[in-house]
């Protein structure tokens, strides 16, 4: 099974360097749902989800999988598209790094990622050699994407992909599904996303343009 | 579900139910009564905690003595800027018009706030506290920016973000707490409840303790505005109406720190005095850079905003010296003091129509309740005697020199003196300065004399007395943090 | 008894003795005859017979200057001793009664002299201040140095203590505590190197144009007093230089004498010899009396003269 | 006798409250806020008066328990001596107060002045009531910040806000130094009580020697000792005249009282800590004479001339302390039985001459004196006080000035034969620095009386000046008679002082100051004043019959003499700072004598405080350094992001390079 589980978890990385590389707006939406699904699957390959285990605990995976898929793939996409439908461009003009000089930073940040997850005292028994390192890097991209990008709607996008780190660690410490903690988690992700849609057309409707988050000197 | 849930009900139900008011007034009254409601339920059920553990719905909702002591100070809080609320929006000096739909959103997100910061402080259940603590962060978020104009929907969505992402490593550090936990327990069962993980702590190894406490301290702390990640709060605090940035900085910040020191009991027992070590350049931090800010400040509520940062550095101090009682103490005091002294700055805001200190000129003459109430409430916020932040100090310092930590008071004290004299001249060059300039353009009552009274008689009898109940709490609060 | 009664008559009758002794000794030398020795005597019981003629801007002030300046030199005058170690009123601490006396009478007669209001008196007085300001330490790192060996600050231990024989080589430092209260007495008594008394040009006066506007039995009170000031701390110089016998008696008297008179002629030789300093000059020479005042104590210290 | 004192604490507080409230009936507010002062004052003064006499020592607790647990109100001798002080020029000064404020009924909101001057009088007696570390704080603060809004009464002008501002950073960084003496104090017992203090002492000497210091720094703020002095001449002209009365000739005493206090706890003082002492009091006293000597306004120059005391004071103290240091307590006595007894002879002159200086200013509304003259006829009442004021002040004999200063003196004399070296040089320094103080003293008083009093008025009409008014002339004839009174009646007064002595210097109570001396002095003042009698009663008798014509001043023949041309201060005090000059930072301007006949020329000298032109610019170079951190906070949320990311990053790494979790 483990094998699998390398397979998505390099998926993973290579959607958020995608991301990263990007100035199209909903070309990084589009990775977002693809990262959905991949982290929907991922429970299945890396919690361990064998046979023999009771149904009710069979289900709570599928549950869980299912509602990670709804949320993130289906349902903060169509949000996010909405938003970009109010706002004038598609374009994310120029982040504060130029894009050569953010892969770069990027792939400082996998090195630091997976340097954190071997170096600091992770309370795991056996880890996995790949999950903590990956979650860590996506963790610290999804930070680099929130710091560099000006546009209100790519931060949210930052702020996702923050997320799905933290779910990736989850996971990989927590080894198997806890009701609540999950759907708490994904229930504040959801309303989290809805209220920086509508701030971030609501930003485009008050200020002249969306052009920066919070770009332009103070009053 | 005993009396214990109905504290987390009630406010959800006034949030529905002012969905469905009428008239703009009728949500304000419909504010106040709900929150004189669960204040006096949350008084009722709070009571006994102090004596005993009170915990419903599967252990996963509970009130023990310091979340009691806490909510305590919410319900309190909330009940008088509920008043506020009322004389507030009300009174003609707002920019934006309060009308049906804007009273009906205010409503709901107010209660919904307050429901969340409940579910916060009630949660024996980390994950349940994590997820209480990012509800409040989107509802204030959305009360900061009531008014839709520019810097209000700007500020709200740096506060919005800012804690989002920083509650974001809170949940990292609740992970690896209850990772630790599962091994630590060997029965392979994920361990979520605090108290357990209390009575796993000493079991625990350090390291991973301390991690967590790390990423604890680095998330909430963002949320309780410790520098250097205070950069929110003057901001959402600017913009947001009065009574919001009132409750903000009144008793949300305390929130946060309330679930830092939830950490600090399971980090004490395994490697002692090292969360200390941590706190304590963490507050002096906070105090250093509040007081840089406060010396040149010009906007009154950005002002009280850095206060707000020096007395969560002081109150952090305060955990860091091994005193939580001066700690607990000292936060009773800040959030009575920082409500009375963003009610009478609101009254002063709306009275000149800016929010620029310059252009507030004879406060005592020509507002004399707004602007003695904001003389007071400064000379009770920078330490003067009569008042009990002076004694929380005293408390504070001497904890300080009786644990070791002389340096750490040497630059405590002098950031207090710097601050007094810094934030007195700012009131006194508001109180008397230019005597040429006309009277403002309206007078209006913005404030009751009871919100400013109030709080004023309870600070001057809170400094020179203390009641034997109020001792009991603390030392029961206290006693939970792990007095030493 | 015998000692007071001796004592209250030097103090009343020899004072204006001494101002004469100087006028004819400066007159002696400049070749001339001079006024006869008791001009001064006359000159005073002619004034106290005449009227007085007072300026319209003065106060009550004006009138008690001299009274009040003749009141504390005479009370001085009780409380230093003159032919024997014991004084009418000696006590622990007179040493410091009798220079805050001293400085009492400066007050007044400096007040007596702002009263009229004008300039000049101004400029005399404002020069006294300066220099009396001066002269204070000077006296009194004198007066430590004499009251170190006695331990106490009264002149009756002082005299007593020091030994009549071999009084240089005992305490050498009490010759620079002379040289010290020389200076002052110079400076108190306004004679050559710090002010002219016989000048007629208001600007360069210091004393004298103080008592400008004073006429009648205020200027003899003002006579009486400076002639008794002089007796009263050229006193101290003789008690310094001369081995009076602690109880005094017609050998003590007789020293005395002659040692008051010996100092007048000096101070009048003095004054015919060199002519008096700038006004810029005379602090430098105060602060010099107090540099003697301190290289004394400094030997009294390390010296072993206690 | 303590709860008198507490009744009368109370009754100031209440009438406090009580002027504040009626604040619309002006008549109403004056009546209840000094009434209820000068009764509570001369309660005060009673019980203070009783409790030196019987030596009393006692302590109460208060019922109720604040957050540091309970309250103590204590007394002993050295407190109760020094409630005599506070009370007894208090009283004075309200009784001034009364005339003084009703001349500025119209203009001044008179509610707010008397509440706080009330206030003012209750917190500083309660400073010396405290008997333990908190509600000595307690009062110290409220005593700072009452003080500070009675020196902001009249508000309006701009430079009395930065006068208060200036009196504020100078209190507050005062109050560092304390906070950390008390917390400091505490730490060995972990307790706050004074008693508790007093057996246990400080863990180590070195530890003492750190107290002492922050003792010294911390409560010399506030009594105004070289160079943290800087704030009392910008307070005192700012602050209404009958409240720079109170401060200076009270408040500061606080100060020397806090380090009497502190003396107390620390157990066996090493003999550097007296010689420091009387080095800092000569520094004090002389440079405070001489910038009095070059000042133009009044206030000021009494300001300077409270430096110059509390130097006097100090120098007594660190005689006091030199003496106990070797173990010869009759010295010890002489020098702290001088201090006390001239900080109570200071506050009662010093007080004095404020109240005639007040007058002054309100008859003429004129604080520059060279302007001023001739005031001696319509003011007479005043120029007496002034007058019997400056001979005390100088230390001049038959006054209580004098007594103080020859304890001082005599100390001196016994230490400067009696010590070692060292110690002898330090007496040695004290004795000709006190002489040269006195010397420049009466220079100075002499220049500030003739100014103001004597001669003609220069550049004001003197016919629209008239006398203070009742109240004021009661407060200063009283004044007057106590100076003269404890002048003439040294004897009991010294009698009073050894219980309150017996603390410091360890004699026991029983031995009083050798009374030898005393009675010698006093009989030769008494003598003075029968010579000085009889002398004039001799004028008397000698101009009766003759005539006594008036004339013009002799003005050497000068035709046209204007008044303009007379002394003025400056010109007056220039010989004496000639030599001294080094010690200012002197600015002249000269417009020099052009052509042949010179149409114009001026001479301007401004000589400035150097502890101010170095203290001043380096507070306002701390508050811009302060307004760089303003970059910090730019209002963009990705800087925010990348400082939670940065705090992060460098928490990890701290304790990683700290071997690990």
């Amino acid at each position: 099974m483990s094998a699998y589980a390398n397979l998505l978890l390099v998926m993973l990385m290579a959607v958020d360097l995608y991301m990263v590389s990007t100035t199209r707006l909903d070309a990084c939406i589009r990775a977002c749902i693809i990262q959905a699904m991949i982290l929907a699957t991922l429970p299945f390959v890396l919690g361990g989800i064998h046979p023999d285990m009771a149904f009710s605990e069979q289900m709570h995976f599928v549950i869980l999988a299912g509602a990670t898929q709804i949320v993130k793939g289906v349902v903060i996409p169509w949000l996010l598209f909405r938003a970009l439908r109010t706002l004038s461009s598609n374009r994310e003009f120029e982040p504060f790094m130029s894009l050569h000089y953010s892969q770069l930073i990027n792939c400082a940040l996998c090195g630091v990622g997976f340097w954190g997850a071997a170096v600091l005292p992770w309370p795991v028994e056996h880890p996995h050699p790949l999950a903590l390192g990956v979650a860590l890097s996506t963790l610290l991209i999804g930070l680099y994407m929130a710091i560099n990008r000006k546009k209100a709607i790519s931060q949210i996008l930052g702020y996702l992909v923050i997320e799905s780190g933290l779910f990736v660690a989850g996971w990989a410490l927590l080894k198997q599904p806890s009701s609540l903690m999950e759907l708490g988690v994904l229930l504040d992700l959801l309303v989290a996303a809805m209220v920086m849609g509508i701030l971030a057309t609501r930003m485009d409707a008050a200020a002249d343009d969306a052009r920066d988050g919070n770009g332009g000197g103070d009053e | 579900m005993n009396g214990l849930g109905w504290i987390l009900i009630i406010p959800a139900l006034f949030a529905l139910a002012s969905l469905v008011m009428p008239r703009p007034r009728a949500v304000l009254w419909l504010a106040v009564i709900g929150s004189f409601i669960s204040a006096a339920w949350m008084v009722v059920v709070g009571w006994e905690a102090f004596d005993h553990r009170v915990s419903t719905l599967r252990q996963q909702i509970f009130l023990d003595a310091l979340s009691a002591y806490h909510c305590l100070i919410v319900v309190g809080v909330f009940a008088l800027a509920s008043v506020y609320a009322f004389y507030y929006f009300t009174s003609s000096g707002n920019a934006h018009p309060f009308d049906r739909r804007t009273a009906r959103r205010f409503g709901c997100l107010w209660f919904l706030f307050l429901d969340s910061m409940i579910l916060t402080l009630a949660a024996n259940n980390l994950g349940l506290m994590w997820v209480g603590m990012e509800a409040t962060t989107i509802t204030s978020a959305l009360l900061v920016c009531l008014d839709p104009d520019r810097p209000a929907v700007r500020a709200a969505w740096t506060y919005l973000m800012m804690c989002s992402v920083a509650i974001a490593l809170a949940l990292l550090s609740v992970i690896i707490a209850c990772a630790e936990a599962r091994i630590v327990t060997g029965t392979g069962q994920s361990v979520f409840l605090w108290t357990e993980l209390c009575e796993l702590a000493p079991k625990m190894h350090s390291a991973p303790a301390r991690l967590a406490f790390v990423f604890a301290l680095v998330g909430f702390g963002t949320k309780a505005g410790l520098a250097p990640m205070h950069g929110w709060l003057p901001e959402a605090h600017g913009q947001a109406p009065t009574p919001v940035s009132a409750v903000l900085s009144g008793v949300l910040l305390n929130c946060a720190l309330y679930c830092i020191s939830r950490f600090v009991s399971i980090v004490e027992p395994t490697s002692p005095g090292w969360a200390n070590s941590v706190l304590v350049p963490f507050g002096l931090f906070s105090m250093a850079v509040a007081a840089a800010f406060i010396a040149h400040e010009r906007d009154i509520k950005r002002l009280l905003a850095y206060h707000s940062v020096e007395h969560m550095g002081i109150i952090t101090l305060g955990l860091g010296f091994a005193a939580p009682g001066a700690a607990l103490f000292h936060t009773l005091n800040h959030s009575v003091c920082k409500m009375l002294t963003f009610f009478c700055a609101g009254a002063l805001v709306q009275g000149f129509g800016t929010r620029d200190m310059g252009r507030m000129h004879r406060t005592l003459r020509f507002l004399p309740l707004a602007g003695g109430g904001f003389l007071a409430g400064v000379l009770a916020l920078i330490g003067a005697p009569p008042f009990s932040i002076f004694m929380s100090e005293l408390w504070i310092a001497k904890a300080g020199i009786l644990n070791g930590h002389i340096p750490a008071v040497v630059v405590f004290i002098s950031i207090a003196a710097v601050v007094f004299v810094c934030a007195f001249r700012h009131a006194i060059e508001m109180t008397w300065s230019r005597p040429d300039l006309p009277p403002p353009a309206d007078g209006t009552r913005g404030i009751s004399a009871a919100l400013v009274l109030l709080p004023l008689a309870l600070l001057l009898v809170i400094g020179v007395w203390m009641p034997e109940p109020l001792r009991h709490a603390l030392q029961q609060a206290a006693a939970i943090i792990g007095e030493p | 008894m015998r000692d007071i009664l001796i004592h209250l008559a030097l103090l009343v009758v020899l004072p204006p003795f001494l101002p004469g002794l100087i006028q004819k000794t400066k007159s002696w030398f400049a070749g001339r005859q001079g006024p006869p020795l008791l001009q001064p005597y006359r000159d005073i019981w002619k004034l106290l017979r005449k009227g007085a003629v007072v300026s319209r801007t003065t106060t009550w002030l004006f009138r008690a200057g001299p009274v009040v300046g003749l009141a504390t030199v005479m009370c001085a005058g009780l409380i230093v001793p003159f032919h024997c170690a014991k004084a009418p009123l000696g006590f622990e601490g007179d040493v410091i009664v009798f220079a805050y006396l001293l400085g009492l009478g400066r007050f007044f007669t400096m007040l007596a002299a702002l009263d009229t209001g004008s300039s000049f008196e101004g400029m005399g007085s404002s020069r006294e201040a300066a220099f009396s300001a001066l002269a204070e330490p000077a006296l009194f790192l004198a007066l430590a140095i004499i009251c170190i060996p006695a331990g106490s600050a009264s002149f009756q231990d002082a005299w007593s203590m020091l030994p009549g024989a071999m009084r240089f080589a005992v305490h050498p430092e009490i010759l620079a505590a002379a040289i010290a209260v020389f200076i002052v007495l110079l400076t108190e008594n306004s004679r050559v190197p710090v002010d002219d008394p016989n000048t007629h040009l208001e600007l360069t006066m210091v004393h004298e144009v103080m008592v400008l506007d004073h006429g009648g039995p205020d200027l003899a009170f003002i006579e009486a007093g400076s002639a008794v000031k002089f007796l009263v701390i050229s006193s101290l110089l003789t008690h310094i230089l001369l081995p009076i016998p602690p109880e005094g008696g017609w050998v003590g008297l007789a020293i005395f004498l002659g040692g008051t008179l010996g100092l007048t002629i000096a101070v009048g030789l003095l004054e015919s010899l060199i002519a008096r300093l700038r006004m810029v000059r005379v602090p430098q020479f105060l602060v010099a009396a107090s540099v003697f005042g301190a290289v004394g104590l400094l030997v009294a210290l390390v010296g072993g003269a206690r | 006798m303590l709860t008198v004192l507490i009744g009368a604490v109370a009754l100031l507080c209440v009438s406090a409250l009580a002027a504040a409230f009626c604040s619309r009936w002006e008549r109403l507010c004056l009546l209840t806020g000094k009434v209820g002062a000068l009764v509570a004052c001369a309660a005060g003064t009673g019980a203070a008066v009783s409790g030196i006499v019987r030596g009393l020592t006692q302590a109460v607790e208060t019922p109720f328990a604040t957050p540091l647990g309970p309250l103590r109100v204590s007394i002993d001798p050295l407190s109760s001596f020094f409630l005599l002080c506070v009370f007894l020029v208090s009283g004075l000064a309200a009784l001034y107060g009364i005339g003084y404020l009703r001349a500025h009924a119209g203009r001044r909101s008179l509610a707010g002045l008397c509440a706080w001057f009330n206030l003012l009088i209750a917190s500083m007696a309660m400073v010396v009531l405290a008997g333990d570390a908190v509600l000595f704080l307690f009062s110290w603060e409220i005593m700072t910040v009452s003080s500070f809004f009675l020196v902001v009464s009249d508000s309006d002008r701009e430079d009395v806000r930065s006068a208060g501002i200036t009196y504020l950073v100078a209190s507050q960084s005062g109050v560092i130094f304390l906070f950390l003496l008390f917390v400091l104090l505490a730490q060995p017992t972990g307790q706050f009580d004074f008693t508790v203090w007093a057996k246990a002492g400080t863990s180590s000497p070195a530890w003492a020697g750190v107290c002492f210091i922050l003792a010294v720094v911390g409560f010399g703020t506030k009594a105004g000792l070289w160079p943290v002095h800087v704030w009392l001449p910008q307070a005192h002209p700012a602050a209404p005249t009958h409240v720079s009365a109170l401060m200076s000739g009270v408040m500061i005493k606080l100060g020397i009282y806090g380090i009497l206090r502190t003396l107390t706890f620390l157990g066996p003082a090493p003999s550097w800590w007296g010689v420091s002492l009387v080095v800092i009091g000569v520094v004090s006293g002389v440079l405070g004479v001489l910038h009095a000597l070059a000042q133009h306004d009044l206030k000021r120059l009494l300001a300077y001339h409270s430096v110059e005391n509390i130097g006097i004071i100090t120098m007594g103290i660190g005689l006091g302390l030199i003496g106990r240091s070797v173990q010869m307590p009759a010295i010890a006595a002489l020098g702290f039985g001088g201090a006390l007894l001239h900080t109570l002879n200071h506050g009662l002159f010093k007080g004095l001459l404020f109240q005639s200086a007040g007058s002054v200013l309100q008859a003429t509304s004129e604080s520059n004196i060279d302007r001023l003259g001739g005031l001696s006829r319509r003011m007479p009442h005043t120029a007496l006080a002034f007058l019997v004021g400056s001979i005390a002040i100088s230390g001049l004999p038959p006054l209580n000035g004098f007594i103080s200063e020859w304890l001082i003196y005599l100390g001196a004399f016994r230490g400067a034969a009696a010590f070692s070296t060292g110690n002898a040089v330090a007496s040695l320094l004290l004795l000709s620095s006190l002489a040269l103080i006195g010397g420049l003293a009466v220079a100075c008083f002499v220049k500030a009386f003739h100014v103001v009093f004597l001669g003609e008025a220069r550049a004001i009409d003197p016919a629209g000046v008239k006398e203070a008014d009742g109240f004021m002339c009661a407060a200063m004839w009283t004044g007057m008679i106590l100076c003269a009174a404890i002048g003439l009646g040294a004897v009991p007064v010294l009698g009073f002082l050894t219980p309150a002595i017996a603390g410091l210097t360890g004699m026991p109570m029983a031995t009083p100051l050798d009374a030898g001396p005393v009675n010698g002095l006093v009989l030769a003042s008494t003598l003075l004043i029968a010579l000085a009698g009889g002398l004039a009663g001799l004028r008397w008798l000698l101009l009766r019959g003759r005539s006594v014509e008036t004339g013009a001043t002799w003005g050497c023949g000068y035709p046209q003499p204007t008044p303009r041309m007379q002394y003025t201060s400056s010109s007056f005090a220039d010989p004496v700072i000639e030599p001294f000059r080094a010690i200012f930072h002197s600015s002249r301007h000269a417009t020099g004598m052009v052509g042949v006949f010179p149409a114009h020329a001026s001479h301007e000298d401004h000589l400035e405080d150097r502890a101010q032109r170095v203290l001043f610019p380096a507070v306002r170079l701390f508050a811009r350094a302060l307004a760089h951190v303003q970059l910090l906070q730019r209002s963009r949320v990705q800087l925010y992001l990348a400082y939670i990311l940065a705090t992060l990053v460098l928490l990890l790494v701290w304790f990683m390079a700290r071997g690990g979790f």
